[in-house]
Order: C-alpha cells, then sequence, then structure tokens
C-alpha cells in the first residue's frame, strides 16, 4: 500500500527562514517535510508521510489573510494531499490563527482532513477550535516531541478513517461538542479521586466546564454624543399596528426593521406591541413608552445628539438571552456600521 | 442582543427594568426603567410630568453612552 | 396556589379543591411554559419547578405548573430565570420529534397529576386548611 | 456502626428442583419464586425467566434491579420498613449473592422503560449484563390502578430477592469485606490529620414513577437526615423511581451504592468517611430551597472539609444539586458533584437544565441523549412492543433486520448519577 500524502504547514521561524524581521515573507511550497516536519516522519512510518511543506510568514497571513489563504490553498491542492496539518503552533498568537485559519480553508475547500496544534490560550485556539481539531500543547516549543505524538497520533487515526474519541482521549481542544467515552475508572472513583485533589489544593479537571457567563468588553464612550447617530433598537415588541413582519408574541423568531422618516412620535394608531409577556395596554396606548422616538427628536431638535437613525429594530425578547435575539443583533449591527450609527439605545420590557 | 451590538463595535446603553438581568445578559451601561410594561412611561402620571420622566430616563441614557466604562456600570436617572 | 395546567385530570382532581385554583388551558406543553412565563412577568411567583418528573419534555403532553395566586410587589427574577430556562430545555428537546401514541395520555396525565399533587401535599402540609381532604399523592402512595 | 459483608460469589443462574448456591451456581426453583409472588392478590400471573451474561438476550421494560442478601447477625432484616419490620440495620453481617440479581419488568404505564441487553453494544452500557438475571415478568390484575400496580411489582422484586438472600444465610462467604463509621467525636478523633468528607445523596421523590423510599418512609417527606453508610448496604434506600432508565439508582444501586464504596476506599488512608446525608428532590419549590438550606447546614454542623453530591434524574433535581453545591460551596466546603448530561443527539446543545460557577468539580456520566443501534437479540423478556415510545426511543427506530436505534437514555444504567458505570462525557 503506498504511503499516505501529507501537506504540512509552517511559519517562518520553523522553516529557519528568520525571526520576526523575516514574518512579511509570502507563500512558498517546498517538498517534503522541514523543520518540525520532519519528526512527524518516525511517528507515520510506512502509513504516510510529508510530501511538502507550505510556509508562510506570520505578518504576511495575518495581515493579507484572503490572498495567502488563496495562494497557500493553490500550492497545497497542487501536492494532492490525503491530510493536511498546520503548526503546531504552540502559544505563537499569529501563528496560531493561521494554523486555524488555513486548516479550516483546507477543510473547506479540499474536503480532506486536517488538524493542528496550539496552546490552549493561543488565541486562534479560541477562534478555530469548533471547526477544526486543534491538538492541545505545552506552551512553548519545549512540548515540541510531545505535540507531534499526539498530533501524528490523530492524523494516523483520520487517515484509517477510525472514529475520533473525546477530546481527553485524543487529546484536542474540547469544540463544544459533548462526545461519550468509557473510563477506565467508574464514575464514584473518579469523584473521589477529583475531591481529594480539590482538598489538597491540587489542579484537576471537571468533566464538564459551566457554561461561562459570555462577557464583551464595554466600548469607548461615544467622544461626541452631540453629534452622534444613534439607533433605537427595542425587545419590547413595539411593531406597526398590524404586526406586518408576524413577529411571535414571545421567544420571537424574526424581527422587525421599521422607517421612522417623518416620524416625530410614535402614535397608537399607528403602533402597538407583539409583546405576549406583560399587560400590552400601557405600551398600547402610548408605544413610545417603550421605543421613545418622541424624545429622541426633540433632543435632535435641542441638538443633544446628532440625529435619530432613519430606522428602529424590534423583536420580542424575554430578559434572558435567546439564541434568535442574538442572530438578530448580528444581522443589523453590519447595518448600523455601514451607516455610521455610533451608538444604539435598546430598551427592554 | 445587547452584546452582540457592543460586540460588534457600537457602543450600547440598556435600558430595563430589571437590571440584574441586565447584568446577566451581558449589558455593560444599564439604566433602570420605571416598569416591566411601560419602560419609559408612568401612566398613573399627567402627560407632561410623564415625558419629564421620559426625558430624565433618556438624559441617563446620554450620559451613559458619553462615559467611559471598564466593567458594567448601572448609572442613576437623576 | 393557581396551577396552571393542560391537563384534564388535574382539573378533575383539584377544581373544587380548597386554597387551589385550576386555570386549565388546552395548549401544547411549550404554550403553556409560555403562558406561564406570561404569569412570571405579570408578577406572580412559581411555587413548583417547571421542569418536574424526569419524563423527557418531548415525551409528554402533559404539565402542570404551580404559581402564587396573587401577584407579588416585584417580579420574581429567580422565576423567570427558571421559567425561561425551563422553555430553552423544552425546545431544545422538541428538536428530536417522539410520536406520542393516543393510548398513553392517560398515563401520562397520571404521572402528571402526581407530581403536581405531591407539590399540592407540600402546600397543604406549610398551611393546614380547615376540613382539607387528603390530596392525590398521600392518598396514593401506598408504601 | 461496623458491618461485615460476606460475599458468596455466583457464577452462573440454573433452574433446579430446589434453590440453592452450589459451586457457585444459583438454582431457582420457578414454581416457588412464583407462588411467592403470587401471594400477592394484586398479581394474575408471573413469568419467571433467567438471562446470563453474554446471552443473546434482551430485557425490557425493566422497572427495578436488586441484589440478593440476607442480615446473618445485627439487628434488623433486608429492605426495613419494607419487607422486614422496621428496624435500624447496618451493623452486624450481611451475606450477598454477589454476581446475582433480580430484575422486574413490568407494563406500569405505557411510555415505561429501562433496556437491558446482556450482550452486544447495549451491555456495554448497563452494568446488569455482567450479573446472572432472575427475571420476573409480572402480569397484574385487570383494572389495577397504577399506584397500586407499581407497589406490587416493587414488592414482588424486593420479596424474591430476600427469597434468594436467604438461600446465602448458611454458607461461607468466599470473599468478606468490613465497613465501620464510628460515632461523630470518636470519629474526628480516629483521623485527626485526614479531611473530613461527607456524601450527600439526592433521592429522586416527585410522585408515582419518581418515588424513593427511606426505611418505608416516601422520600419525599423527609427533611434531609443523617445516615450511617452501612445502612444502605441492608436495604435501608429502595427505589420507586421507574422513570428515567439511565440515571435512576435501581435498588441494586442503592445497595451497592458505588460512592459510600469508594469513600470507604480511601477511608483512614487520604480521608475520614464521616458521614452520608441523604436529601430529596420535590417539585415544590420551597421544599427545594428548605432541602438544600438543611443539608448545607448538617455539613457545616458536621465540621465536614469535603463533600461528594449525586443526583437522580433529569431536568428539575440539576436545580436541586446547583442549590445544594452552591449552598454548601458558600459554607466553605469543597465539593464534587455527580450529574449526567442531555446535550442533544448532536452533543451541542447545554447539557444541564440549571449551572452554577459553584459547580466547578463535576463528574458525568456522560451524554444521555447519544444514539445507539443495538442488535437484533434471539430472546426477549418482557416485551419489546415499548421500545418504540420508551424515553430514548421513537417510533421509526426498529429496523427490519432487527437492529433498534435509542438513545443511550432508554439504557437501565447507561449514565449513573452515582458513578456506578464507566461512561463519561467531555
Amino acid at each position: 500500500m503506498s504511503k499516505k500524502r501529507v501537506v504540512h504547514y509552517i511559519n517562518q521561524f520553523f522553516a529557519q527562514i528568520g525571526g520576526e524581521e523575516m514574518a512579511h515573507v509570502k507563500p512558498e511550497y517546498r517538498e517534503g517535510p522541514l523543520g518540525p516536519g520532519l519528526a512527524f516522519g518516525p511517528a507515520f512510518g510506512d502509513h504516510a508521510e510529508i510530501v511538502g511543506t507550505v510556509i508562510c510568514g506570520d505578518s504576511y497571513f495575518n495581515e493579507n489573510m484572503e490572498e495567502a489563504k488563496a495562494e497557500l490553498l493553490k500550492m497545497i491542492k497542487a501536492a494532492k494531499p490525503d491530510l493536511f496539518i498546520a503548526g503546531p503552533a504552540f502559544n505563537a498568537g499569529r501563528y496560531g490563527v493561521a494554523c486555524g485559519a488555513i486548516s479550516e480553508a483546507v477543510k473547506n475547500e479540499l474536503g480532506i482532513p486536517v488538524l493542528t496544534g496550539m496552546y490552549e490560550e493561543n488565541p486562534g485556539a479560541d477562534m478555530f477550535k469548533s471547526a477544526v481539531y486543534i491538538v492541545s500543547t505545552r506552551n512553548s516549543a519545549v512540548g515540541m516531541r510531545d505535540a507531534v505524538k499526539k498530533m501524528s497520533a490523530l492524523a494516523l487515526k483520520m487517515l484509517k478513517d477510525e472514529p475520533i474519541g473525546a477530546s481527553s482521549e485524543d487529546h484536542y481542544i474540547p469544540q463544544g461538542i459533548r462526545v461519550n467515552l468509557f473510563e477506565k475508572d467508574r464514575g464514584s472513583k473518579r469523584a473521589v479521586d477529583m475531591l481529594l485533589k480539590k482538598l489538597k489544593d491540587q489542579p484537576y479537571v471537571t468533566e464538564y466546564p459551566m457554561p461561562a457567563f459570555d462577557r464583551v468588553d464595554p466600548q469607548p464612550a461615544v467622544k461626541d454624543i452631540r453629534s452622534a447617530k444613534i439607533a433605537l433598537v427595542t425587545s419590547g415588541g413595539i411593531v406597526p399596528k398590524g404586526n406586518p413582519d408576524h413577529i411571535e408574541s414571545s421567544s420571537a423568531t424574526k424581527y422587525g426593521r421599521y422607517d421612522l422618516e417623518g416620524v416625530n412620535y410614535l402614535s397608537k394608531n399607528r403602533y402597538a406591541t407583539a409583546h405576549g409577556g406583560y399587560d400590552p395596554s400601557y405600551a398600547n396606548e402610548d408605544p413610545d413608552r417603550v421605543v421613545p422616538v418622541d424624545m429622541m427628536r426633540e433632543f435632535e431638535k435641542e441638538e443633544k445628539i446628532g440625529s435619530l437613525y432613519r430606522y428602529f429594530f424590534s423583536t420580542v425578547g424575554n430578559g434572558t438571552a435567546v439564541k434568535n435575539a442574538k442572530a438578530f443583533a448580528e444581522e443589523f449591527s453590519k447595518e448600523l456600521i455601514e451607516e455610521n450609527v455610533q451608538a444604539v439605545i435598546l430598551t427592554s420590557t | 442582543m445587547v452584546k452582540e451590538i457592543e460586540r460588534a463595535g457600537i457602543p450600547v446603553v440598556h435600558i430595563c427594568t430589571v437590571t440584574p438581568i441586565s447584568q446577566t445578559v451581558g449589558a455593560n451601561r444599564i439604566v433602570p426603567a420605571i416598569a416591566i410594561p411601560h419602560p419609559l412611561g408612568d401612566p398613573s402620571l399627567p402627560l407632561e410630568e410623564e415625558k419629564a420622566v421620559r426625558r430624565r430616563i433618556m438624559n441617563a441614557a446620554l450620559k451613559a453612552l458619553s462615559t467611559e466604562i471598564s466593567e458594567q456600570t448601572v448609572f442613576d436617572v437623576d | 396556589m393557581k396551577v396552571l395546567t393542560n391537563n384534564p385530570k388535574v382539573l378533575e382532581q383539584f377544581h373544587s379543591y380548597p386554597a387551589v385554583t385550576v386555570d386549565y388551558r388546552a395548549v401544547s406543553l411549550h404554550e403553556l411554559m409560555v403562558l406561564v412565563r406570561d404569569f412570571v412577568h405579570a408578577r406572580h411567583r412559581l411555587l413548583t419547578h417547571p421542569l418536574s418528573g424526569s419524563v423527557k419534555p418531548n415525551e409528554t403532553l402533559y404539565k402542570s405548573i404551580g404559581l402564587t395566586e396573587q401577584p407579588e410587589d416585584q417580579l420574581c427574577l429567580e422565576s423567570l430565570n427558571l421559567i425561561e430556562q425551563s422553555i430553552s430545555t423544552v425546545d431544545r428537546f422538541a428538536r428530536i420529534r417522539k410520536d406520542i401514541k393516543e393510548e398513553h395520555h392517560q398515563d401520562l396525565q397520571l404521572v402528571d397529576l402526581t407530581l403536581i399533587s405531591s407539590a399540592i401535599d407540600s402546600l397543604a402540609a406549610a398551611k393546614p386548611l380547615p376540613g382539607t381532604p387528603p390530596s392525590g399523592s398521600s392518598r396514593l402512595s401506598s408504601t | 456502626m461496623r458491618l461485615e459483608l460476606g460475599y458468596i460469589h455466583i457464577t452462573d443462574i440454573r433452574f433446579g428442583d430446589a434453590s440453592k448456591v452450589e459451586d457457585g451456581v444459583l438454582y431457582v426453583n420457578a414454581e416457588e419464586v412464583e407462588a411467592l409472588v403470587l401471594r400477592d392478590e394484586r398479581i394474575t400471573s408471573v413469568k419467571v425467566d433467567m438471562a446470563r451474561p453474554g446471552e443473546s438476550v434482551r430485557i425490557t421494560p425493566v422497572k427495578d434491579v436488586i441484589e440478593p442478601r440476607v442480615k446473618v447477625e445485627g439487628p434488623g432484616g433486608m429492605f426495613p420498613g419494607v419487607i422486614s419490620p422496621v428496624d435500624t440495620v447496618g451493623s452486624g453481617k450481611t451475606h450477598v449473592l454477589k454476581g446475582a440479581a433480580v430484575v422486574t419488568t413490568g407494563t406500569i404505564v405505557g411510555f415505561q422503560e429501562g433496556i437491558l441487553d446482556m450482550s452486544g453494544v447495549g451491555a456495554d452500557y448497563t452494568p446488569f449484563s455482567k450479573t446472572n438475571n432472575l427475571v420476573l415478568v409480572i402480569i397484574p390484575r385487570k383494572g389495577l390502578g397504577s399506584h397500586e400496580h407499581e407497589h406490587a411489582v416493587r414488592e414482588a422484586g424486593l420479596k424474591t430477592a430476600v427469597y434468594l438472600g436467604e438461600l446465602a444465610r448458611e454458607l461461607t462467604p468466599d470473599s468478606t469485606e468490613v465497613f465501620e463509621t464510628l460515632p461523630l467525636t470518636e470519629g474526628v478523633k480516629q483521623f485527626p490529620d485526614l479531611p473530613r468528607v461527607g456524601y450527600v445523596q439526592m433521592l429522586q421523590s416527585q410522585g408515582l414513577l419518581h418515588d424513593t423510599y427511606v426505611y418505608g418512609v416516601d422520600a419525599k417527606r423527609i427533611l434531609p437526615t443523617l445516615m450511617s453508610p452501612t445502612e444502605v448496604m441492608d436495604g435501608a434506600i429502595i427505589s420507586g423511581n421507574c422513570v428515567s432508565a439511565c440515571d435512576k439508582n435501581p435498588t441494586y444501586v442503592h445497595q451497592n451504592n458505588p460512592i459510600v464504596h469508594d469513600l470507604f476506599a480511601r477511608h483512614g488512608k487520604d480521608l475520614n468517611f464521616a458521614a452520608m446525608i441523604i436529601t430529596n428532590e420535590n417539585v415544590y419549590l420551597a421544599d427545594k430551597i428548605r432541602s438544600s438550606d438543611w443539608t448545607s447546614n448538617l455539613c457545616a454542623f458536621l465540621s465536614l472539609d469535603g463533600v461528594i453530591i449525586s443526583e437522580e434524574g433529569f431536568g428539575n433535581p440539576d436545580t436541586d444539586l446547583m442549590m445544594n453545591c452552591r449552598k454548601i460551596t458558600d459554607k466553605g466546603i469543597k465539593t464534587v458533584v455527580i450529574t449526567d448530561e442531555y446535550a442533544g443527539q448532536d452533543g451541542a446543545s447545554q447539557s444541564l437544565a440549571d449551572a452554577h460557577e459553584s459547580a466547578d468539580a463535576l463528574v458525568t456520566g456522560g451524554n444521555a441523549n447519544q444514539v445507539v443501534t443495538l442488535p437484533r437479540m434471539d430472546k426477549i423478556i418482557g416485551s419489546e412492543e415499548y421500545v418504540g415510545i420508551i424515553a430514548g426511543g421513537w417510533d421509526q427506530n426498529k429496523h427490519e433486520d432487527g437492529t433498534i436505534t435509542v438513545e443511550i437514555q432508554a439504557i437501565t444504567g447507561a449514565t449513573s448519577e452515582v458513578g456506578f458505570a464507566h461512561l463519561s462525557a467531555r
């Protein structure tokens, strides 16, 4: 049986072209393994070999990501690989991002198995862990031997079409997908062992990390609010009467975008709430109680703000996080950015 | 929604009645509102007074947007 | 306690039970949970856990949930969180559709009835009422 | 309290003219078992069958699994308050037919569950594929109510287990094990330098098919309380819980509570196993608050350094688990919790119905929504009719070649939340 073909991606540093001063080098292709690629040889044995190495400078890749990916993909495709490996990148941030990005691109474009490796705190890990298998490595090249061992083992599994085990079995960074496995010890013993470690203040690994409360760093303040274009958004379900977009009264799967051109306040004859989660009479009596268009118009006149954005966005939310709401916001935020909206006032009931 | 808007790069102020929920969902600039069915109004007041209340809340919102913060902050309505 | 339910057996058993008001709605399990949320928004506090029982939400049709009879002064945040979490759990399971046979409706109603009965027993134990007859589960449990 | 368990190793089970144990083989006189079960007028007929490890046999729907034991020395008898008179158990000597089990099946409500395969993929997921099982297929009197039916099946299983356990009374154990917990102050003095560890067991207690009994008391009516861990070994806790096959605790698991055993294994070496606390999982929220308050207070009162908390069942017990974990952690006590997950068939959904940051040391019994295809079995004990509608099954899951596809939540004991199984997830 002929050996499977593997193409390997490394940066300028591991290709021994140079350090930061050479990070601008453009993609190039070299036959055979190079640098860390040499270490994969013995592990692959008769099953596979690195037939070529693609190299790119970290700065070049990160600053010209689309071009870099396109150039590299062309080279990789020409080498007809059965599998693609990038890195390991350890804790090198831009290298990690490059490894993740090119691996994802190869997986999507060429449809072959891919893997990379990096330290769990590498920014590339967070960005690409759910897209590709990222073997968890130490934070520096001191961990090269260990990384190569784990990466080659996973690579061989992929080449042999064997099922990939849980992250703890195949040493990859968890992808946010729960995978079952049989442990050597039964659950009760694992619990006792974990408790003993916790009691001794020794490190232990929980089998299910609690879902982290997702946080976003606050954006800087608006420099000059008096000239700012501000948009109104609500989860209080205010819509034109008749609810033209049929926004559901709870856990909505849609949102509406409504024109405020020439609207000085939200008349109860023209607007109402679609929200089913509270007594609607107050909002219907005066929708400005939920979406304060009247006050924004007064602020415009008084030059307390630059302007009110022409459209307001409305959906029905219920306080706590709703997945749909997240998707809506991602979508209309693009428009807001394009239209140079500088701030948003979001009202909730 | 509030997080995605902020993440997209636009500062956002969240006016809502139940501020702890706002904190839970990850809003950074928070202004307390009047009540769930009428966050920016108070039907028990005459119209003019009600508008004055709305103005105060909106003033607080503008102030929140103009204030640099490093963590979740609930702004008072004057 | 106000019991919001889509289970006819619960209505039948508790419609004239002291200190319990049965609010029966012929709606789906999801719709019932949303109705409960509306009550929570209207400042009623949850008295029972909305995910009662181990029958998975996509394997039953019936649910009975206890709330305070009257709205309280403030919205109960814990109740709101609980009902939101429960709705999202129900919706998550709903993605795996299971057919529920008509001949099992009675059984599912019975299990839901005993679940809410156990809560009504707890309520009765906490606030003894003159002339309260023994309710569902204390009479039914037979060990 | 000091209890010696004497194990008689059972390697096979066969029908015989006289019920007895000989050379590790458990012989059962089926007529005697039938007569015993039929003494209960609520039961019309019973079929006594057997299933051995490795056989092409499927038992379904499984209600309970019970280990045959007998009290040889010390106060009380097996299953106090239920089969034997109420008396404190957990001391003296108890003989165990290790490797044997009584399995009850019966269709109490239509969506009942529990698949137990003795071979094939399914056997990997259930601990009871490794035991020699005496199976009771129980048919109740027509028109018997569900509560009475459940009760009749429960008692039939326990009585049969006691009947088999009696066979071990005069036997010499193949091996023995001793478990001892001292009174509070003596216990502290015994291992003053070891961390004091407790076990909090949450018992399912919500209603029909969701109940657990402690010395015959419905667990929903208890306040959290202390037990000697050896009491469970004599059947102080029994299962009336038949929903959620994968993560309910059959009586067998209570008798062999693995957390109790694994804490005893380190007792005096790395830890001082001080106490077991049982608490419940009620529907009524005020009960949840009261029980978790009480449990955490007991932990603090006992000056525990660390606690393992186990859950039972799906959904709202997640709330009890998080309440217990948070309140016990708030007392400055280190916690580890055991649960299982419902992360969807693709594993991509949120695993738990509730979460709290204090639960930072968690052991999981695996994702119960994982789908598995079970091979065709030559013999079905019970009825496969219900496989389509049990939890974790669905209508189109029976295939032409005789295989069936189910979520592992349909398999008895697959994702044990007391850590009886080896399954986990990452």
